[in-house]
C-alpha cells in the first residue's frame, strides 16, 4: 500500500530517514507531507487523505481526538525533546540560568529569537520556561517571534539574533549555533511528539506504527536527537 | 545521471508538478481574468466595486488564509467541493487544487494587468468598428482583444510567474504530498526544514528562476511582436 | 430613401437643435467650424445618443426617443468616413478593408473590391499597417473601408480634406456614381466650395447648431440673399444635355437652346449633366462681343440685382438656360447702366464650367 | 534666415531624396499624398532620423550625418503644427497653449498670447479638454499652441485643412504677417492652390520623394510649362502698389502703369501688394471691349502660346504690368488667330484678384 | 470600551503598523517603481532583461526565501545592511524591514502595472512635446507621467494591498516583535496555529479587507477623475 504521513515541518530529516528505512523492510510506499501541525491538522479535519499524523503540537492531536477523527487507542507520545538557548557559535554568549539578571545582560538590546509564543509549541514551551524563571517580564519586550521554530534558528544561525530558544535537535543539527544552556525539563510542560492513526484504519498505516515504535525506528529518532517516550 | 542534474526523482516530479500547476492555472484563468477585467472596465452593474475588491482579496490576506478559505469551500467537505466531486472534479489535496489556489492567487494580478489594457484601448476603434457592423462580440474579439495584447501577455507571465513561486495557499489548501501535490516552493520549504539542505533548496530556487525567466523572456518577444503589428512596418 | 433627422442635444454652452431631411442623394453639412456637423453625423450613426432624437432611415425608425427606439450603431448599415481615420492600427490595409465584410460573414464582393481599391489607388499600401501610411494614404483607407461595408447609409466627414485635388479629382466621381446610380443617401460635410457645387443634391446649412437654410442645392446656391457658403459658392446651377463631341476635343452642351463649349467630357451624347457657373466667373455685356477668347455666351434679361457689400453685386439674369448670376462690381452696375428689364449677355469662360464637371478640380 | 534641407531616406520602397533651400519667407512644400512631404517636415523637426541629411537654419546646423551633428528636438525652437493635431489629452486647451512658455520657462508674453487666441477665436474654449473640441477646434488650437512657441522656424503641415473658408481668411494673413515681419522660415505643406498663390515665397513641388521644381512662386506658377499644382494653379503673379481707395469701395491698383480695380484693401496708399491673376479667370479679346462688367483691361502682345491638353492652351501675354497668362481654348486661339507678336487684350474680372487677396477666400 | 472594537492593544498595534508600513513601502517604492518601469519601456541598455528579471523574481520565489535573502543582504552583518547600519538606518527587526519586505514583494506588481500604462502613452505626443521645446525630463514629468496616471494608481493599490498582505518575506525577515514588526498577517498567522482561535483571527482578516478595499476605492476614485480630465468635458 501508499501510506500517506502527515508530519511537522520540524520532523523532516528525521522521519526521512525513517521512512526510507522502513520502505527497505516493508513493500509499502510511504509519502510524507511536511507542513505546520496546525495547517496539517486542519486538512485531515477537512477529509485529507491522511493515514498517519506526527504532530509538534499535542493541542492540534487533541483537537483531532475530540472530534473522532483519529483511530481510537491509536494515539501514543512518540517522541520527547528538550529545550535549549542558543547563540552563534562565534558569539558565544555566557548566560547563567540560575542567575536571573543573566540572560537580560547577556541579550543587551539585541531580541531573543523564538517562535510563536502563543502559539507554535516550541514558543509556547519556551514562554513557559521563561515564565517559570520570572524571566517572562523583562523579556518579552525582546522576543522576536519567527513562524515556527527554523526561523528562530536561522536567525540566531545568521547572527542577526544574539540569542534564542529553540529544541535540541534543531540545534544540534545547525553547526553555526552553539548550546548556550539546556533548560531543566521541569521548568514546561513535558515537550511530546504525538502519533496516530487517522480514521479509518488501514493495514499499511498500522504497519507504520508499529514500525515507528520499533527499537530501529526509535535509534533513527535518537540520532536526530529526540528523546523516547518510555 | 547528468539528465538528473543531481535533484532527486521526488524533486524532478516537484518540478514537473509546478510546470502543470504554472501553466493549468494560467491558461484556465486566462479566459476568466479577461472576462473580469472586461466586465470591470466596460460595464456598470450593481456590485462592480464588491467584485474588484473579491479579485484583489487574494493580494490583501495572507496567503495561509487564502489556502484555508479554499479548503473550507473546496475541500472534499467544503459546500462546492463536495459538490463538483459529484461531478467528477476534485480539488482537495490533488494537483488540480494546487493549480486552483495558484490560479486564485495570481488572479488579481492578471486581472489588474488586463484591465489596464483594455482601458487603454481606444473607444473610438470600437466605435468605428461597430459602424462598421460588428456586434459587441465581434467588436472585443477582433479589436479589443487584439489591441490589449500586451496587458494579456503581461497578466499571463505575471500569473505564471506567480503560480511558481505560490506556496503558502498551495500547502495549507493541498498540503505537499511528494508527486501530487509538492510543487516546487514546498520542496524548497521542505528543505529549508533541515539543517544543512540550504545547498538543495538552492538548486530548486534556481531552478524557479529559470522557468519563470524563460516565460518571461517568451511573454517579452510574443509583445515585441505584437507591438511590431501595430507601431511599425 | 430619404433620411429623416431631427436631433436636440447639449454640450455644455453648446446647444445642438437641428430638424431636416436629407431625400435621397448627397446632402451636405455646411456650416463653420463647431457648428454642430460631427455631431449630427454621429447621431446618425448611433455614436451619440441624443438627448431627444428622431432619426429615420426610409422606413427604418435609427432612433426615437419618444418611444425609446434605439438601433445600436451595428445594425444601421453605414458606412462612415471619420474626420480622423480610425484605423484599426493592428490590422494591415488589406483587414481594414474587409473588415466590415468579414464582420457581417459576408464574402467579399472582389470585383467590388478591386474598383474601390483601383480608384483609391491603395493597391500598393495593402500588406501595410495604417502606422506607415502618410495622412491621405490613411484618409484613402479610410474611404475604402467604408465605402466596402456595404451601407444603407453613407456618412462623411470631411473625407477629401487631407487629399491633393488631383485625388480629389479622382474621387469626387464615385460619389456621384453612389449619389446618382444608388438609392443610398450620403451625409456629406465638406468645407469645400467646389465639392458643395459639384456633389450636393441637398445643402444644409448650420450655424452654432441650428439649421440655417436647408433646401436643394441649386436653390440654396443660386440664391445671391442666401450665402451660407460665402459669396464665392454663389452661383446658377443648369442642367444640360451633352449635344456634340467636337473634333478639336471640346464638348457641346446644350442647356434650354444656349450652346456651352467645354473641354472633352466622357459622357456620351445625349447624357445629362449639371454645370455651374460661379457667380464669379460670368461677365456680363451689352452685347453679344467679337474678337472674345470666350465661346460661351448667353443673352437674357436683368431679372434682379442684389447688391452684397460696400463695392459689389450679384446680377441675376433670366435666359433660355436658366437663371445665371454673375457677381460685378456696383461700378459696373452704374457704368452699363444695368436695370431689371434690360437685355444683357453674360460670358462664361469655358474652363469655368469644366473645372467644376472634374476634367480639372485642382 | 533661410533652411537648407537635403535628405536621404528609405522606407520600404518608397525613398526621399530631396535637397532644396527654403530662404526667408514661406516655402510651401506641394505634391500629391504620399510623396514625402510629412517626412521632410519631420526631418527638420528632428522626429525622423534620416539615414543621410544635411539640415541647417541659418547659420545653425541641426544635422549633418557626415559629422554626426544632431540637434535634438526640442533643442530646435520649433512651431511645428501637425498634420493629425496631436493635441495633450489631459491638459485643457490653456494649458496647451502654454505648454511650450512653461517647458523653456519662459514668462508668457500675454499680449502675444491673447492676439493668437483672438485670431483664432478659441478664447470660449480654454479651459476645456480636447476631447470636447471639434476637428475643427483642435486644428485651431494646435495651431495656436505652436505659434506660442516662439519659434525659429515653423513647420506646418497641412495647418487649414479642416477648417472652413471664413476661418481659413481670418488665420491667412497671420502667416502673412509671419513671413513678411519676421526672419522666420516657414516651411507649409498644403494641397490648396488658393493657399500657395497666396502665401508662397517659395514652391517646392515634390514627387515621389524627389524634388520635381522649385523656385520663387512667382516663377514655379507663372511657368505653364511646370504644372506641379495642376492647370488651375497656373497664373501670374503681379507687384503692385496701392494707388487710391475709391468712394465707391473699390481700391485702385497700379501695376508697372495698369490699373486694376478690386474691393476696399484695408491697406494704406502706397503700400506694395501682390496680385494672383489665375490663367483660368482671364480672358482675352482683340481689342478693348466696351459695355463688359469687367473694370481690369490690360493690354499686351502674344509671347508665347502652349497648348496644354487636346483641347486647351494657355497664352502668354506681356504687358506693362508684367506677363500675364489665360487658359483658353484651341478653338478660341484659331477663331482669334491669335499669333506670337500680336497685340491682344486681357480682361481679368475684379473678384478673381480680389479672391486672392483675401477679402473673400470663401 | 466600544472603542478597541474588542481588539487587545496588541492588535491595535498590529493594525497601526500595518498600515504604517504598507503606506511607506508603497509610498517609497513608487519613484524606485516608476524609474524603472520607464527604464524597461523607453531604454535599451546592456542588462535590461536581467534588471526585468530580478524585479520579477520575488514574485517567483517563495516568499520564504525572499526573506531569507533580505535578511543576508539587509541583516546587521549582511554587506548592505552593515553598511547601512553605520549611516543610522537599521532593517534588522525594525518596522523599517517590515516595510522593505513588503516594498520588495509588491516591486514586481506597481512595476508591471506602471510598465503597462506608460507602453499604451503615444510616442506622438512626446514627441509634439519635444517640438515645443520640452527636454527628455520635462516631457517625462508633464507628459508621460500624468498619461501614466492610470497604470501609477494601479501599481499604488496593489502594492499597498500586496504590503498589507505580506507574510512569509516579512516574518523571516524581520520575525515578529509586537508593536515593532508584528504585522496584521503574523497576527493571523499566530492565530490560525492555535486550535479554535479562528474567530479572532477572522476579525483581523476583516480589517485587512476594510483597510484594503478602502485603498481600493481610494484609487479608483481617483483614477476617475483623472481618466475624466482626459475623457470628458
Ligand atoms: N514606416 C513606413 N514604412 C513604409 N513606408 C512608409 C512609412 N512611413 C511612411 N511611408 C511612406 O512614405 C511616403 C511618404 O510619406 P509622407 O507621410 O511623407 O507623405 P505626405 O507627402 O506627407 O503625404 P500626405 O499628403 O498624404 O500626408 C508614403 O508613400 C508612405 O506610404
Ligand atoms: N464633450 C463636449 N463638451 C462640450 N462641448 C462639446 C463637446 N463635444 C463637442 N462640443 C462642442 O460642440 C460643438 C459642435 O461640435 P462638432 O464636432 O459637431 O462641430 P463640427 O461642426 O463638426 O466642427 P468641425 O468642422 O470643426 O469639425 C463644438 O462647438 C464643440 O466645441
Ligand atoms: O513545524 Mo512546527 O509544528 O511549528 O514544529
Ligand atoms: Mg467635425
Ligand atoms: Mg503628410
Amino acid at each position: 500500500d501508499t501510506i500517506t504521513v502527515f508530519a511537522a515541518a520540524s520532523l523532516k530529516a528525521s522521519m526521512d530517514d525513517v521512512t526510507a528505512a522502513f520502505e527497505d523492510k516493508s513493500d509499502h510506499k510511504v509519502q510524507t507531507s511536511y507542513a505546520g501541525s496546525s495547517a496539517l491538522a486542519r486538512q485531515i479535519e477537512q477529509g485529507a487523505p491522511a493515514d498517519v499524523f506526527i504532530s509538534a503540537n499535542v493541542g492540534w492531536m487533541d483537537h483531532l481526538e475530540a472530534q473522532d477523527l483519529l483511530v481510537p487507542k491509536s494515539r501514543v507520545a512518540l517522541l520527547t525533546n528538550a529545550l535549549v538557548l542558543i547563540s552563534p557559535v562565534d558569539m558565544d554568549a555566557d548566560v547563567d540560568l540560575s542567575r536571573n539578571a543573566s540572560l537580560i545582560e547577556a541579550l543587551g538590546d539585541t531580541p531573543l529569537a523564538m517562535a510563536f509564543v502563543d502559539a507554535v509549541p516550541a514558543g509556547i514551551y519556551g514562554k513557559a520556561v521563561l515564565t517559570s524563571l520570572g524571566l517572562w517580564d523583562a523579556v518579552s519586550p525582546k522576543v522576536a517571534q519567527a513562524d515556527n521554530v527554523r526561523g528562530a534558528l536561522a536567525l540566531v544561525a545568521r547572527g542577526e539574533a544574539r540569542l534564542g530558544i529553540v529544541y535540541a535537535t534543531d540545534a544540534r543539527a545547525e553547526p553555526r549555533v552553539s548550546v548556550v544552556a539546556t533548560f531543566p525539563s521541569d521548568s514546561h510542560a513535558p515537550i511530546v511528539y504525538p502519533v496516530a492513526e487517522i480514521a479509518p484504519s488501514s493495514q499499511g498505516a498500522q504497519d507504520f506504527m508499529t514500525y515507528l515504535a520499533s527499537s530501529e525506528a526509535q535509534a533513527i529518532f535518537e540520532s536526530h536527537g529526540f528523546g523516547l517516550v518510555h | 545521471m547528468i539528465a538528473t542534474l543531481g535533484f532527486s526523482p521526488t524533486e524532478w516530479q516537484a518540478i514537473g508538478l509546478s510546470l502543470k500547476v504554472a501553466c493549468i492555472a494560467t491558461v484556465f484563468s486566462l479566459p476568466f481574468g479577461i472576462f473580469v477585467a472586461y466586465a470591470l472596465v466596460r460595464w456598470n452593474f450593481y456590485g462592480k466595486h464588491f467584485l474588484n475588491g473579491l479579485v484583489h482579496l487574494p493580494l490583501v490576506l495572507p496567503p495561509v488564509v487564502t489556502g484555508y478559505i479554499l479548503l473550507v469551500i473546496f475541500g472534499v467537505r467544503g459546500p462546492i467541493g463536495s459538490f463538483l466531486q459529484d461531478w467528477g472534479l476534485v480539488f482537495a489535496f490533488r494537483w488540480t487544487g494546487a493549480a486552483l489556489a495558484a490560479a486564485i492567487m495570481a488572479f488579481p494580478l492578471m486581472v489588474r494587468a488586463i484591465r489596464l489594457s483594455l482601458e487603454a484601448v481606444d473607444p473610438k476603434l470600437e466605435q468605428a468598428a461597430a459602424t462598421l457592423g460588428a456586434s459587441r462580440s465581434w467588436v472585443f474579439l477582433t479589436i479589443t482583444l487584439p489591441l490589449a495584447v500586451p496587458g494579456i501577455l503581461a497578466g499571463a507571465v505575471l500569473a505564471f510567474a506567480k503560480a511558481l513561486g505560490e506556496f503558502g495557499a498551495t500547502i495549507t489548501f493541498v498540503s505537499s504530498i511528494p508527486g501530487q501535490t509538492q510543487t516546487v516552493p514546498s520542496a524548497i520549504y521542505a528543505l529549508l526544514q533541515v539543517p544543512g539542505q540550504e545547498g538543495a533548496a538552492l538548486r530548486l530556487v534556481a531552478v524557479s528562476i529559470v522557468l519563470a525567466m524563460g516565460a518571461l523572456l517568451f511573454s517579452e518577444i510574443l509583445a515585441r511582436r505584437a507591438s511590431k503589428r501595430v507601431d511599425g512596418a | 430613401m430619404s433620411l429623416l433627422i431631427s436631433v436636440h442635444h447639449k454640450f455644455g454652452d453648446f446647444i445642438l437643435d437641428a430638424k431636416f431631411e436629407a431625400p435621397k442623394g448627397l446632402t451636405v453639412l455646411y456650416g463653420r467650424s463647431g457648428s454642430g456637423k460631427s455631431t449630427i453625423i454621429n447621431a446618425v450613426a448611433g455614436l451619440l445618443r441624443p438627448q431627444k432624437a428622431q432619426i429615420t432611415v426610409g422606413s427604418q425608425v435609427l432612433q426615437d426617443s419618444d418611444a425609446r427606439t434605439w438601433v445600436p450603431p451595428h445594425k444601421r448599415r453605414l458606412g462612415y468616413i471619420f474626420q480622423d481615420s480610425r484605423l484599426f492600427p493592428h490590422l494591415s490595409v488589406a483587414g481594414n478593408l474587409d473588415y466590415a465584410a468579414r464582420a457581417s460573414r459576408r464574402s467579399i464582393d472582389t470585383a467590388h473590391r478591386a474598383q474601390v481599391i483601383d480608384m483609391l489607388d491603395i493597391g500598393a499600401l495593402l500588406a501595410r499597417r495604417p502606422i506607415a501610411l502618410s495622412g491621405g494614404e490613411k484618409q484613402r483607407v479610410a474611404i475604402g473601408r467604408a465605402l466596402l461595408a456595404d451601407p444603407q447609409v453613407i456618412l462623411a466627414d470631411e473625407p477629401l480634406a487631407s487629399l491633393d485635388g488631383a485625388r480629389k479629382a479622382e474621387i469626387l466621381p464615385y460619389f456621384e456614381r453612389i449619389r446618382d446610380e444608388t438609392d443610398i443617401p450620403i451625409l456629406y460635410v465638406t468645407h469645400a466650395v467646389n465639392e458643395v457645387a459639384r456633389l450636393a443634391t441637398t445643402v444644409i446649412a448650420l450655424e452654432k447648431g441650428k439649421v440655417l437654410r436647408q433646401g436643394p442645392a441649386r436653390d440654396v446656391l443660386s440664391d445671391p440673399r442666401a450665402r451660407p457658403m460665402g459669396l464665392g459658392a454663389v452661383g446658377a446651377v443648369l442642367d444640360a444635355v451633352i449635344k456634340a463631341h467636337h473634333d478639336d476635343g471640346l464638348t457641346e452642351l446644350d442647356a434650354g437652346g444656349a450652346a456651352f463649349f467645354l473641354p472633352h467630357v466622357a459622357q456620351p451624347i445625349g447624357a445629362k449633366v449639371r454645370v455651374r457657373l460661379p457667380a464669379s466667373d460670368v461677365l456680363l455685356a451689352h452685347q453679344r462681343p467679337s474678337g472674345l477668347s470666350a465661346l460661351n455666351i448667353v443673352s437674357g434679361q436683368v431679372e434682379a440685382i442684389q447688391n452684397t457689400s460696400e463695392s459689389g453685386a450679384i446680377v441675376t439674369l433670366s435666359t433660355c438656360a436658366g437663371p445665371i448670376l454673375a457677381r460685378i462690381t456696383q461700378r459696373s452696375v452704374r457704368a452699363m447702366d444695368l436695370r431689371v428689364g434690360n437685355p444683357c449677355c453674360a460670358i462664361v469662360k469655358t474652363v469655368a464650367i469644366a473645372s467644376d464637371l472634374g476634367t480639372d478640380l485642382a
